[in-house]
């Protein structure tokens, strides 16, 4: 299921996602071609079940979409609805149709109506419904009228909005998913797109490093380049490698150290990756016209969303030292530190 | 043994004086500029801000006051530079002519080019860049084509310049071009020529940043002529005069302070109880920011007295461009504060302005490469 | 595109049936082991242990079992190994044995050196040593010079091998050694010889490190006589043996949990309730750990699979000793314990003790110049 | 005044401080020769008013010997004493002769008696007199006859006692001083040792890289052993300038936030340094027979004394957030960051 995705989703962004798209999108034009063209694919669909009409993928499966939308810097909200769609899966309810998004709620109910505020939504202007958690439900809503804009550094719309005695359109207990599933999915999501990224920020640079020539021959020879470039694959590695078994273990069960983990990780392989493939592709690789720049600000971005590594790495610090040392060994093997 | 000691220096009381002085205008003209414009700060371009302090005198402090200057020395030139930096005045407009070009022409240039040139300079209203890199010459100056060719008593340029920090604003550049064919020294056969950048022939190219901003150029050169008194210093020694002006360009408070702007918003953003994690980060940055001006007033004295600490002088280069770099790194752990670009927070504006801006620190000067390759020959690692 | 994917692997449940076998284990025997003693865990000598524990059929567990191994997979294997290390088991008498020599011989061994060798290691009580770096040759393993000659059906060993761990406390030596003159190709020309360290002309010099212990030795070779089946493999394959054992001892647990004993004693000294700080590198090590661990495991299904996964392997090693290099100085960080040699609280003996080992964690199985220069080469840069 | 103290303590160090001298202080044996030369040549007295029978060198002046003291890895007091007599002169006391140490008093006093803890004192056994701060005077007491040892990573004595009613041998108020005086002398010369070390650590690395061939080539030829050292020399010359800074400064006042700054910058710079030279020397670093060891070992475990990087780094982090933004670079030009 996994390569039959991959191959999907590379060739369906290899085809509708120009460089036009990417800079119309980052001016503020929601990618219509491109979004027709994920959903026709069934994309958005990966993680349902097929009894609900999904593609009968598991979370671990869209793993390599979500990576792939960030590999490519995918505009929109490829990633978000994704999750939104497991979600509610999860909890038995069907998909929703067109873009979705999810967001950290804080405010309350009364008689069934919610109130409050939605801070720092993806995309939330451009979408149909919004998932959020509260009261030990899941709870999908028709998304406001009215919305206040802001921009992350890769330019994607970053929204609030108040909800006023708002009822949801479905709503479904959370049963076995944690009470903060939203923001454990949001930050699932932003560490696949951060190891997509990185492995794009990889390609380029090597690409760079044997091609760029100076004192008399390619860069990617001097000893400096090539260890940076070594770097780089590293936190790349790693990032992925964790990011995958936060899908994995949350394919049976949210595992909130594996999340936390895996945005601590790659927020912080976002950064360093970064840097490395501004140093090594140098003054071409901080103007506009090269690609570049279009990866490294999303990471800048991403790694801040949902919780920045600050947020995960102390939870994680806060629960292993609950526990004490003679703790930690088997929770760590168990993916079980308390996060 | 190392090159330098970086021996203590203390401001002398001369120097001190021009800090009151700096801090009233400051003051005075600060309000007015946005949040994001003092991020900018040494990158921000502000013809009007230049005249004003122009007019106040508080440009060419070093140069002799027959030029327009104040005839103070080096480190009340350094009170007043820092002063601008650290309160995250819009300096670009002037700085370069300011700290290389007028320096410069005083030691190597004709009487004629110092009276030309200087006053305008310290006015705050004739703008000079600096054209070095080419196309495919990257780090590798020496590998650098643009050349002038002698037709009658001048020259006839040609080629081309790339990442020349504000040509598309700047009145005048002065440029490193080949004036003779390749010789066995690698850097001989070079000169310095100040080109009027509204002459016949030349081309400015604004060059996007990843930011969406223009500060970088390519500058294309089709045959153009340039007078005798174009030429600065002696033909051939335009690199032996390059080197010269760079441990100014390398050890200045511009090479620790051009994020600066970030480490107050964000002292402002965590508030005065910090917790462990911020105080921590807080102290250490703090703490380098202290050691490493020390090393740069270090420098300032060496050059003060007539020394060539170009090794000290990349020191302080690329510790403050490690520190600069780690700035923003560092203030995204220590709050909540998504960055953004548009409405928000200062903290979310300057972060997301001078995160994207982090990599261009390593790109002016040398790069981290060339300066680490610099220090280790210093320490005749062979 | 990266060599290696580090896929997700779930241990295999019949795997994971080891743990509880050797927690158990762990339970009854680590309240005999000092803190100290902890600390040094892969790199601690202790044969009473190595005994116990191939008594208690904890060692051999990938080894088939007509040679009294447990017949288990690669899965079970790493899960002793790594409840082992976390630990702090002192394994070091039977670690390289188990690890390295013992497969060596499985793969190239005649069926007669593998009954007569590979018992005696399930055992615990057979210990073997690597003999690989000369004095010359450092990072360059293709400059050694150490030789074997022919002479009647055997050989004569001459020559010197360096910085070998355990080399004074085992029973033989698998040494690379070059038993051809030079051949066009570097790594031609090299063998694999089992070499008695009790045999007539071999001396053993245990080299004092920083700390004062003994872990490494220098080895002289005086026309010691070595039999036909000392040989291990093929005559002039050595490189290419030696090159295939690589993966195995670059990408297992203990890459990444030889000072994992002063995670522990940090977060008990740290207490229930951390600051910022403390929590925050408490979390961002634990992270890492965590992800490493997926790496590595991901390596030993590679491996498993028959592949060779040198790229992976060489990319956890890296990674992991910069973890573990970095833990003694987040630790000293974290709390105001100063280090202390002889008596001092657990974490201060074990903050001394690894904060001068650490050094030696980019020692063995490649420097981190050797380790970047393979990830680079296998992302194809030239 | 510098030129000769340093040229006299070179000097010295070199003739009188043998590799044997250091072993056998490492195990136990005070260094007796090298302190009577030390004596003799009235280093102890640099920081002393000609008045009170010093040499009449400032603070400022101490530095170079207090630096080649670490540089050299001098056992015994030779920091410490120089310190001491200090402020004793300091406050209009009398230096004291032989070996003095100096202690962080945890305690009261009653009638003028003083009980309390003293702990990680160096070399309180080998010591004639310590001295400590306590309500607002500074106090020189004989030391103690019982004695806790311990020892620090360079087997340096790092003593704890109990005083029970003890009489100070002198005394005098604090005057302009700061009540932690005693803290921020043992952080100042921590961090000139430490600066000491690294110039060591610097001139080591060098030779060894340009004598040591592997591949062909001298290592010091590689573009990563090249940047590994300059990246030394970078670290060796900040926690020099800072450390500076703060005894020129406590020359006339002592700055708080200097001294602050001079440890966490020099305490980070320890570790780092340390980390550099034992990767540039591999193996060979790593034995005993090689005297680097005599070098990191110091680093290692100065750098936690009179409290490490993270004590002093959040000293200054609450002091400029107490501040505030605004205050900021003025209080950093002047030195006087509250910390």
């Amino acid at each position: 299921m996994r390569d039959m995705f991959e191959e999907t989703v590379e060739r369906l962004l290899a085809q509708e996602l120009t460089h036009e798209v990417r800079i119309e999108a980052e001016a503020g034009r929601w990618p219509e071609r491109l979004w027709s063209a994920i959903e026709e694919n069934g994309l958005t669909l990966a993680a349902v079940s097929e009894a609900r009409g999904g593609v009968g993928g598991t979370w671990h499966d869209a793993f390599v979409l979500i990576q792939a939308a960030g590999r490519h810097g995918a505009p929109g909200l490829l990633a978000e609805t994704i999750a939104v769609n497991w979600l509610l899966d999860e909890v038995g309810l069907d998909p929703v149709a067109g873009p979705a998004t999810l967001a950290i709620f804080e405010g309350g109910a009364e008689q069934g109506r919610f109130s409050g505020v939605l801070r720092d939504v993806p995309w939330l202007e451009a979408s149909g419904h919004v998932l959020l958690a509260a009261d030990g439900e899941l709870l999908l809503f028709a998304v406001p009228r009215e919305i206040g804009r802001s921009l992350n550094i890769a330019r994607e719309p970053r929204d609030a909005a108040r909800l006023e005695d708002a009822t949801p359109v479905a709503r479904a207990p959370l049963g076995a998913l944690p009470g903060d599933v939203v923001l454990l999915a949001g930050a699932m999501i932003r560490s696949a797109q951060i190891a997509g990224g990185l492995s794009r920020l990889l390609d380029t640079a090597v690409d760079y490093a044997n091609q760029r020539v100076q004192f008399g021959r390619s860069i990617g020879k001097f000893q400096s380049i090539q260890h940076q470039i070594a770097l780089l694959a590293e936190h790349m590695s790693l990032a992925t490698a964790t990011a995958e078994t936060a899908f994995a273990l949350a394919a049976t069960k949210i595992s909130p150290f594996a999340v936390a983990a895996a945005k601590s990780v790659s927020s912080e392989a976002a950064g360093q990756g970064a840097a490395i493939a501004h140093a090594v592709l140098g003054a071409i690789g901080f103007t506009y016209e090269h690609s570049l720049h279009f990866t490294t600000r999303r990471l800048w971005a991403w790694r801040s969303e949902f919780g920045g590594q600050t947020y995960w790495a102390k939870r994680i610090g806060e629960g292993v030292c609950r526990a004490g040392g003679s703790g930690f060994w088997p929770q760590l093997v168990a993916g079980s530190v308390p996060a | 043994m190392v090159p330098s000691r970086f021996a203590y220096t203390r401001t002398p009381p001369e120097a001190e004086g021009f800090r009151e002085e700096v801090r009233s205008f400051i003051a005075a003209e600060i309000g007015a500029i946005s949040i994001l414009d003092r991020a900018d700060s040494w990158m921000g371009f502000d013809a009007a801000f230049s005249r004003k302090l122009g007019a106040a005198g508080l440009i060419g402090i070093a140069m002799p006051k027959r030029y327009g200057g104040r005839g103070a020395g080096a480190f009340a030139r350094y009170v007043v530079s820092e002063e601008l930096l650290a309160a995250g005045a819009p300096v670009s407009a002037h700085w370069i002519a300011d700290r290389q070009s007028a320096p410069l022409l005083l030691r190597y240039g004709t009487e004629a080019q110092r009276e030309r040139y200087i006053p305008g300079i310290n006015q705050g209203t004739t703008y000079f860049c600096i054209g070095m890199s080419e196309p495919n010459s990257g780090s590798d100056l020496a590998s650098i084509g643009t050349r002038a060719v002698r037709s009658g008593d001048g020259w006839v340029l040609n080629g081309r310049k790339i990442w020349t920090t504000n040509a598309h604003r700047s009145h005048f550049m002065i440029a490193l071009v080949r004036t003779e064919g390749k010789s066995d020294d690698r850097h001989g056969g070079m000169s310095q020529f100040i080109i009027d950048l509204k002459a016949p022939g030349v081309t400015v190219r604004p060059i996007t940043d990843l930011t969406g901003q223009e500060h970088f150029n390519e500058i294309f050169f089709d045959d153009v002529a340039l007078d005798a008194d174009a030429l600065v210093g002696v033909e051939g020694n335009g690199w032996k005069q390059v080197m010269a002006e760079l441990a100014f360009e390398r050890s200045g408070p511009e090479r620790f302070l051009s994020s600066h702007t970030l480490l107050g918003t964000t002292i402002d953003a965590v508030g005065p109880a910090p917790d462990a994690l911020q105080a921590f980060h807080i102290g250490r940055l703090t703490a380098k920011l202290f050691g490493l001006r020390a090393m740069s007033l270090a420098v300032t004295a060496e050059l003060d007295a007539g020394g060539d600490p170009a090794w000290a002088a990349s020191c302080v280069k690329d510790i403050g461009t490690g520190l600069e770099q780690e700035l923003p790194e560092v203030a995204q752990l220590l709050t909540d504060e998504e960055p953004r670009i548009g409405p928000g927070s200062d903290q979310a504006q300057v972060l997301a302005y001078l995160t994207q801006m982090a990599p261009s620190f390593s790109l002016r000067g040398g790069t981290r490469e060339i300066l680490r390759g610099i220090l280790a020959r210093g320490l005749d690692l062979r």
